[in-house]
């Protein structure tokens, strides 16, 4: 796939809304097995957030804050799917020729009607726009909520909806039309991102080092027990993701052929890979494998493989997820305690770290030399694939990194990021829910 | 009437419980606790995160006996809980003023 | 889709079945698209009761009556499927042509090949009968089960499975019948029930609350707590639900159409909607928004758009969603509160009111003029369409109060329908079943 | 399905490699519906094992082996799935023409490309390679992941690991060749297993059976409480399975055909027959239904329904359910009692028992007189086809059996199979893995 | 000063708290236990294992009072938390040497 | 020898402990225990229910010490307990007459 800008086509949907290209539209044809696949990728993207990432994360903090980092993921996903329909999908995929932005053509999805079409990376083959619009609103509904494992524990209520709000609006969606759509800065530089390494992961993570740095740690961090209260849930939730993220990269493959089947072998292969490095590792360092080290290393695999699934051969895949494993072990260990910021379940070190080392080697394993099918640069050259790669990675830190401080600080000062220490010590669920997770 | 506490090993408490109504005590409470003493705890780590846990599972038996066979019964709780490893635990002996009996509204020797 | 009553068709089927009229059959193609998304719709129900509704409804009862609730979920439906393959399907869709049952055409699927097909509501597009009747069981076994959100924490277990047999076999599959079979009274108003929210959700709500009101309250209602002994699975029930939903309500069109993903993104908008509505009426009127609430909000959103999923737009989901929360919420708080029953779960707060709200609402939001794909009745205005809902509503409430009535009578006079006191005090799992849910 | 040996074919994607013939692979046409429901299915598979099987399984354990059973199966599942890419896939269905094994054609999936096709059970319908590696790679994976129910709760995790790598190798791959190559001995036999209930379940079921024998009872097995530290999970896990059985048994189909669509209605009513009657047993020996009875019953019924799913009429599929739990519950109660082995979650008594019960009976239910599709072994009688089932179990029975107990003993003489006295009693969570499953 | 240690069924727990507090008694801890004695326990299966369940859960309620009241008290958690059926539980009463409030310091009649 | 047993506040355990040691004793039982006392509750509300929790987590710190640094030890938990807030909790002392450990069978101050 994305042989050529051609049909590149994640722009593409918007020039082919039946009637603003009636000829070509009436030409492309629709597949029920393509239509069935997105339907079944766009729901699977959603089991990923709730229960999914909900009880991943949820599972990682303490009993008394369950509750709160569930209603985090739950409405920040319901918040972000309103805005997706009112202007998001528009900011992203509105059609506008700007490399940052999609304009405001398509507001409230205007012009968006059961005979709209979107384009996929096989010309003259389409999807109904409202799957397109669905597949792409799980995404955009997903990434703000991985944030919240960097402010778990002692973050605002309602300065943390504020900023999804913001953030979605100047961070988000600029990014995805950067990366995904035919006009997009990113893009036409010939980056590869498959499924959103950067866009989604990368994004997300470096907003989750910016907010546990401006919040400042838990109280009694380093110091209390702040062991997960259920590892079952963390497992249950990170096996839930492994499932649904298959919606996430093979989905994102538009269509139901052989393209989609590597994207999900790479997902089941370079994901086991990564489960298994990250437990031989701490097997050498501490002499037992954890299950939290399983359940990191499947999320770390499953983010690196992401930008590579779809143009990286099932042994590199399973390459990338042997190394992604250890540097992102190095990170949650050694790094975070160098520096000692309170980045609560690792969304930096995990989703940041992994998605950088995806990206960057999207760019090596897509060597057809390598199993891979082929480098999308211009030059066509490796030197220059992983160049492009690291121009993209550099843009969404900078973006995201910036784009994030500005926001939060502009929430800290209105509504406010943090919860008293009296309220973190009775914990947020009590506090700013008035529940508690568990009775008898 | 005597009151004894014995913090036990959670694996120990079955066999104490028979030990006791070996010698006719028809009745006791246990509590799940945790213990801090000479039995080191342990650590456990969670990715980056190392925590040492000093508290140890354990049960606490609570049992109200007339005096007179106050050593009987902590004979039997003694041999019934020791391992001979670090963590066997102890028992504690007070006096007991009174003693009533819900249902009943029996009293003292009689409640036990 | 419904558009005119000539390609309603789900009583077709019934006139397709292989042989039944071979020149037809001949034409009509079966779509491997169509048989890939009905399969998957078919399993996502599935997953809505076992583990999602279970987990919801689970969650929500004291840690002692966990796996009764388990067990009556469970059970109703495995014994509903037997009873579906015996006699349900032919008294639904027997093709019987009487306007309140299905007849006994198909008792143990007399006739069904692999070869029968049923039809979809495009003319000359099958699918294979198997599939159709899998589909249409798993509605017939979620519908039951919903009931047990009622009667939780004091019913009598064999009470409850002599009710279920007696129940789907003389209110659900004659409702069934009359919603969606050509033949049926409610379909030929040409009331609109694009999923089911009059034969599932009304259904289920009005037996729930005949239920709480024959049965009565728990003992230590109003005074002992009986706070969910865990949010964290009620969530992960919603959550659930709401993935399971898209089967529901998308699989409703039978086909992988861009009628199917409008379904779709209905179903993820309208649910977002309602979730942030019932958080934001909370926390104006408590000042704290409760994940409870949040997972209340998802439910009544799935409710409310399920007869509409299919002939509303995008932003008039939103809308419903925003309207359907406050409704169920003055509802399960104020009005409950009023008439002091104990619908223990509020299976008719939520799935009464919000199905109802979504009925009525269905004949307003299908006006082309608000994004709506038109009107079903014959007269084509909106006042004729609501009036036709409301028709559609009433009957339902009818037949099923007063059905459930008689049946709940039959079987206190009979096995008995509720727990001792002592009973109740221990617990359903230790009483009932001879199990506790939970040990070190 | 199976008619013939000719479109028999789970050996001819070997056939049809892109190139390999050229001809034929251009007549040959993929069906994008096709595709997208082997993706479904593929990944409805991994939700069996994580979190499906790892939920089922761990509820049954007390909490402080909870950890070590999801990393057993978390890490077996990773492990195996590299190993089929690496030489698995070949060992399988490398096309090599002995009857044993594949070969070692596909090593590292040599050869494979976006362009090669698998055959399916059509003549000139194919499918990508890639999904046909996916799915049967979570066939390879699941299998082994079963055993963990068998030594749990006292096995040495390292060497779970080195039998694991071993028994895929020696067992699993062999055993699969067998069954479905079209080279495979069994296969050849003319014996149906449409999903795999001899490779899979009977294979898992007797290994479970072996490693109970050699590693002797759990401390304090018959006299300390044991029961199951979350019943809640252990239902969620079944209810799991049952979901992601439909990919298992419908996906077996390798098209979205009524063929399918038959093995899932199957799947949905032989299950429910099995809750049933397993709860009815219960109820009339006990006086009370369980919870666990329930969940045993489903997995009972998926496993017998398993082999039988593609030749079998819905009516039969009821019966086969029906009669398969009262035969388990007898085995998990009074035989298991009798002999006294400590098959900690009863693998052998479930998956052994349930397995040959439905093996055999799949001969006897695929007769059209029974509403079966018909017989595959050349005699064309029941007789026949009833004997050469039981010869395929016994020849499953003798290579798993042997080559377990040779796997086992091998791996106890080198880096052993049991943990400390010491380490079983403070939990293998603590002791395998430095972690405790749940804090406050 | 008396220390009032009680053993009761779970459900009297809020009865037996209003009727303290009628008595002015201002604070008291409650502790989930389990008993054994003479209400039998319960069996459970699963699947093949059959356990006897002989701990039947409790509350454990203790209280620290003047002495001039223990015997109100006493009587009080009798009344309140009987219902005359079998495991209703007893009422332990010992001297208390000393009892501080720690926020105010205060000691003895003052700290309770 | 004395009987101490004091509730306090969940978080501050750990300093309690660290209180103790360096005062050389050298083991304690901890137990999650629920509080009713000055210290007001809070109202959970589910849907259309609304309970007030009255009792609220504390632990139960007890320890049995020689008699001549009981004081001493009150005094070390009183001061690392304290918070200056409501709900600090309280410390309660009786006499002890006999201890044994279990282990070693040592009695009474050897056994402390
Ligand atoms: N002075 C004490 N007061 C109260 N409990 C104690 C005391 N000393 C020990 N314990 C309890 O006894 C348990 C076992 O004691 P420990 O010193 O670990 O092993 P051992 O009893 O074999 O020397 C501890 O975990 C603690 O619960
Ligand atoms: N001698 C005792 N010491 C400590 N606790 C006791 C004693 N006897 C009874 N109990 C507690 O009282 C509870 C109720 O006692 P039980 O004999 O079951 O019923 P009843 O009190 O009505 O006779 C027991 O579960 C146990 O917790
Ligand atoms: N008379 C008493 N007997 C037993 N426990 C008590 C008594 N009074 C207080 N407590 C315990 O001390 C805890 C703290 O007491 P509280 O009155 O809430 O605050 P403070 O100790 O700061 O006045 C209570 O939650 C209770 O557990």
């Amino acid at each position: 796939m994305l042989k050529s800008p051609l049909n590149a086509a994640l722009a593409a949907p918007t020039l082919l809304v039946a009637g603003a290209a009636p000829a070509l539209a009436q030409e492309a044809v629709i597949d029920k097995g393509d239509v069935a696949w997105m339907m079944t990728a766009s729901l699977l993207v959603l089991f990923m957030i709730v229960p999914g990432l909900s009880l991943f994360y949820g599972g990682l903090v303490r009993a008394k804050n369950m509750l709160s980092v569930l209603m985090q993921c739950t409405l920040t996903t319901s918040v972000v799917m309103i805005i997706w329909v009112f202007w998001g999908y528009s900011f992203a995929f509105g059609g506008g020729t700007s490399p940052f932005w999609g304009g405001l053509g398509k507001l409230f999805l205007a012009g968006v009607t059961l005979d709209s079409t979107a384009a996929t990376f096989t010309d003259g083959v389409v999807l109904p726009e409202y799957v397109f619009i669905a597949f792409q609103m799980t995404f955009a509904a997903i990434t703000p909520a991985l944030i919240v494992g960097a402010f778990a524990e002692r973050v605002k209520f309602t300065g943390v909806m504020l900023f999804m709000i913001l953030w979605v609006t100047f961070v988000y969606f600029p990014i995805a039309h950067m990366v995904w759509d035919g006009a997009g800065l990113i893009f036409n530089m010939g980056a590869i991102d498959f499924a959103g390494g950067t866009v989604v992961h990368i994004n997300a993570g470096v907003a989750g080092l910016v907010w546990a740095l401006i919040l400042g740690p838990r109280v009694g961090y380093g110091k209390d027990n702040m062991a997960p209260h259920s590892m079952t849930l963390t497992l249950v939730g990170a096996a839930m993701l492994w499932v649904g993220w298959f919606g996430f990269n093979a989905g994102s493959n538009l269509e139901a052929t052989s393209g989609a089947t590597l994207a999900m072998l790479n997902t089941f292969v370079a994901t086991a890979a990564a489960v298994v490095s990250w437990s031989v590792v701490e097997g050498l360092v501490r002499g037992k494998a954890s299950m939290l080290g399983a359940a990191s290393g499947m999320i770390a695999g499953l983010v690196a493989i992401t930008p590579a699934c779809g143009t990286t051969g099932p042994v590199g895949a399973i390459v990338l997820g042997l190394i992604v494993s250890p540097v992102c072990f190095y990170f949650v260990t050694a790094v975070k305690a160098r520096f000692k910021y309170d980045d609560s379940l690792d969304v930096f070190g995990v989703h940041g770290i992994g998605g950088i080392v995806g990206a960057i080697m999207t760019g090596i394993l897509c060597a057809p030399s390598l199993g891979g099918t082929g480098y999308v640069v211009e030059a066509g050259t490796m030197g220059a694939q992983v160049f492009v790669q690291i121009k993209a990675v550099i843009v969404t830190l900078l973006w995201s990194g910036i784009g994030s401080a500005i926001l939060i600080f502009a929430v800290r000062a209105t509504v406010g990021i943090r919860a008293t220490e009296e309220e973190e010590r009775v914990g947020l669920d009590l506090s700013s829910h008035g529940e508690a997770a568990y009775h008898a | 009437m005597k009151f004894i506490s014995a913090i036990i090993k959670p694996h120990k408490l079955d066999e104490v419980r028979e030990a006791l109504t070996a010698l006719g005590v028809n009745g006791l409470t246990a509590t799940e606790v945790k213990g801090y003493g000479r039995q080191k705890g342990h650590t456990e780590i969670y990715r980056g995160a190392e925590y040492l846990v000093s508290f140890l599972p354990k049960i606490k038996i609570e049992v109200a006996v007339p005096s007179d066979i106050a050593d009987a019964v902590v004979e039997a709780i003694t041999n019934a809980a020791r391992t001979g490893q670090i963590g066997d635990g102890k028992i504690f002996v007070y006096a007991l003023d009174r003693a009533v009996h819900i249902r009943t509204g029996e009293t003292d020797q009689d409640a036990l």
